[in-house]
């Protein structure tokens, strides 16, 4: 079996933002995505601080210290880039006005419920940022995650035992072992890495996941 | 790539359906998409209802629509202007549904349909007849009345350049009711006076970004209204 | 008895504008107003349609077709004027930002209510602009207006017959008159034209008149 | 003459009062107005209630006011930073007090307080622990939550070029919460990178206008943290 890394699961996440769309990266894993949009695709990457139009980050030394995105790290402008106030980036996030937002998480339910903003760790202050904002306005919600804890426990749950960020947002789930669907009757694996049996998969997931008919392979370049 | 340019005006407004929500901007003639009204009135659409701040000026564009007989009710917080005569002739004919809103009320409705904001509570109209019927409560000791979301099927807009994003800058007063009804539509059609390359307009000047956008169409000022 | 006329209430309401204040001027008589601020005030002219900063009107044939005001005139902007959208030109308005607001009326009760949208007219379509937002979001309510109707009828009432703008929210009226303030206890004349009666004041007003210890005489100079 | 400037960061926050309710813009670092932050510190205010999106970063500016303990309250949405030591040692002592709010939610509770809106309904937090003990409506069928407006006695904001009326641009993702936390306080100030010539400002390039605006003083790029 192999595991995707973390580029690798951004990598197969850009794969299925559509020419045209607009969406929002989450902070951590989710902000990956944006270097592996194909090349023939026009995507317009938003940040919850009023950018639209986020390019790659810039070379060392080339910084502009007033062009940052969401998770604070510095960025470039693409050509056709506009900023915003944060009160209309937030227009935009909660109008509805995004494709897709793709975010972290620490759990996600079979009823695509969403916890991503808190833990039961009494000693690490909980931050929102943006989170249920996204999880609630973006026209889709899909998220990244490793498929369990580092100690091994399934994030693909039953019923979330973190505090929610929203209920019933999360429609797609890329993992370093599937990419699922959360449909009416609960995760749905649309793709699995090749030598992981359904068992392995269902044994890793805290709640019971069908097969879709033309279930595939996940498969990703090497990256460096 | 985005394009979201297109040719002509009859294909700028395709597609609207009878008894859609038109959100049209502009204050009295100034920012009015003049074009675009004359083009979806071209396309038989009926049973409109529209939201606008005034209720048509002459035989043009948002006139025409009333004089036509193609609007069923409009929403707006002025029917009076120069010259009401087509707003006049079907409102005294009992053929149009007049919804008269304070200004700031009507902007903040339609805002909030932009915003993902269902209602909101504001002094605006507390203790008057345009408050018959609406909730009304107290916040710091004050009456404040509940007012809902206003979203647009269709919004027609007016801009001064525009790129193929969809990034618009406005001219001075002609930018008034464009930037929140652009927010407000499932389909914000914008005409410009003139495309410009994209990346021409620099970033912190955008005034509407082309998130908002879905089409763009050239009218240049020289044959505008 | 001398009676002001409109030119002559505006230059009065303008006296009374202070160095620095943001002020929005209601359409009709009340746009006279911006012609008479004493020339060593920085007043800056707020406009429904997004303006502040408006200047005098335009030479003929210097007219900007994208530049108007909220009675539709023509204007010019000054230095230091700055254009903001249709809903920050009311955020403005109901937010509290401006220092008074200048308007028209066709009534105003002892108690302060403005009624200047709808007469009893039914064939007159009502129309509310921003009159509304106006009464209830600025500072100061001041209107300008006729002591009384064409046919003699008293403006100033004890109660409004015409349907309200905003309750209580009047606090000075100039007429072509007098200048009377709306006080808990009603009507109180500041300020009245010479050679006119207080009994005369009186029997062209709809509600008691009290009298300020130091009411004085309202005058203007010749205006063309 | 309207002159807003003031030439000292001291007398930029003159006046303030202990116990205020104050708007801290900027998003981390970026667009914080640091030194006025700085300045307010200086006076000796103290039990403050803060709105702001952070907590505070290092031992600057707002990690400063609540290291020396003037903050009463927090409200905000996100109070990991890359290195919040002094929230952290506040908050685990138990010494202050945090409402945390949705980022949208925070942004648009401001701009309420600034607008003159009381209060609105909006899906974000509805089902979550955040909306415990907050009115609970629907709207087209799905939850909504009532959000109450928040004001400020003062807002601190960092802007890039000013004139004397107080217009301000911004540059960049240094706008965020600026122009928003402008609108909503009793006393704004705002320090500039630079005063501008009044005029020199293009009135469509305007992003905040003077009237939000109350004192403002200029701290050079260069000397900036």
């Amino acid at each position: 079996m192999i595991s995707l890394t973390r580029r690798q699961i951004a990598w197969r996440a850009a794969q299925d933002l559509p020419d045209g769309a607009y969406v929002n990266l989450g902070i951590g894993l989710p902000t990956l995505v944006s270097n592996f949009v194909p090349a023939d695709r026009e995507v317009v990457f938003h940040a919850e601080n009023g950018v639209l139009g986020q390019g790659p980050a810039p070379a060392p030394g080339e910084e502009d210290p007033d062009l940052i995105n969401a998770g604070r790290g510095f960025i470039t402008l693409v050509r056709g880039g506009a900023i915003v106030h944060h009160n209309d980036a937030f227009v935009i996030i909660r109008g509805g006005h995004l494709d897709c937002t793709l975010l972290g998480a620490f759990q996600v339910s079979a009823l695509g419920d969403l916890a991503n903003w808190a833990t039961d760790d009494p000693t690490f202050p909980p931050g929102l940022g943006g989170a249920m904002d996204l999880a609630v306005g973006a026209k889709e919600v899909r998220v990244l995650l490793e498929h369990t804890t580092k100690d091994g426990r399934p994030r693909l749950v039953e019923r979330c035992t973190y505090p929610l960020t929203a209920a019933r947002c999360v429609k797609r789930i890329y993992t370093n072992l599937a990419v699922l669907d959360v449909t009416d009757g609960g995760f749905m694996a649309r793709e699995m890495v090749p030598g992981l049996s359904r068992e392995a998969l269902q044994a890793k997931t805290g709640a019971p996941i069908a097969f879709a008919a033309d279930c595939g392979l996940l498969k990703a370049p090497a990256l460096d | 790539m985005i394009d979201k340019r297109v040719s002509s005006l009859a294909e700028a407004v395709s597609g609207v359906k009878d008894g859609a929500t038109v959100l049209l901007a502009g204050f009295g003639s100034v920012g009015e998409p003049v074009e675009l009204i004359e083009a979806l009135h071209d396309t038989g659409v009926r049973d409109l209802v529209v939201v606008a701040n005034n209720a048509g000026l002459g035989d043009t564009g948002l006139a025409r629509l009333i004089g036509s007989g193609r609007v069923r009710k409009i929403i707006c917080s002025f029917p009076r202007t120069a010259d009401p005569h087509c707003f006049d002739a079907a409102y005294r004919a009992g053929k149009l549904e007049l919804e008269l809103v304070p200004q700031g009320t009507l902007s903040e409705r339609i805002r909030a349909g932009g915003a993902g904001i269902a209602a909101f509570y504001t002094r605006v109209s507390a203790g008057t007849e345009v408050a018959n019927g609406k909730e009304v409560r107290q916040f710091a000791g004050q009456p404040h009345v509940l007012e809902e979301a206003i979203r647009g099927d269709l919004a027609l807009i007016r801009a001064e350049t525009g790129d193929r994003w969809g990034n618009l800058t406005y001219r001075l007063s002609a930018r008034n009711f464009n930037p929140v009804m652009a927010m407000a539509a499932d389909l914000t059609v914008a005409q410009v006076s003139q495309f410009v390359e994209l990346g021409s307009i620099d970033p912190d000047h955008v005034h509407t970004p082309g998130i908002f956008v879905d089409r763009i169409v050239a009218v240049p000022r020289s044959h505008s209204a």
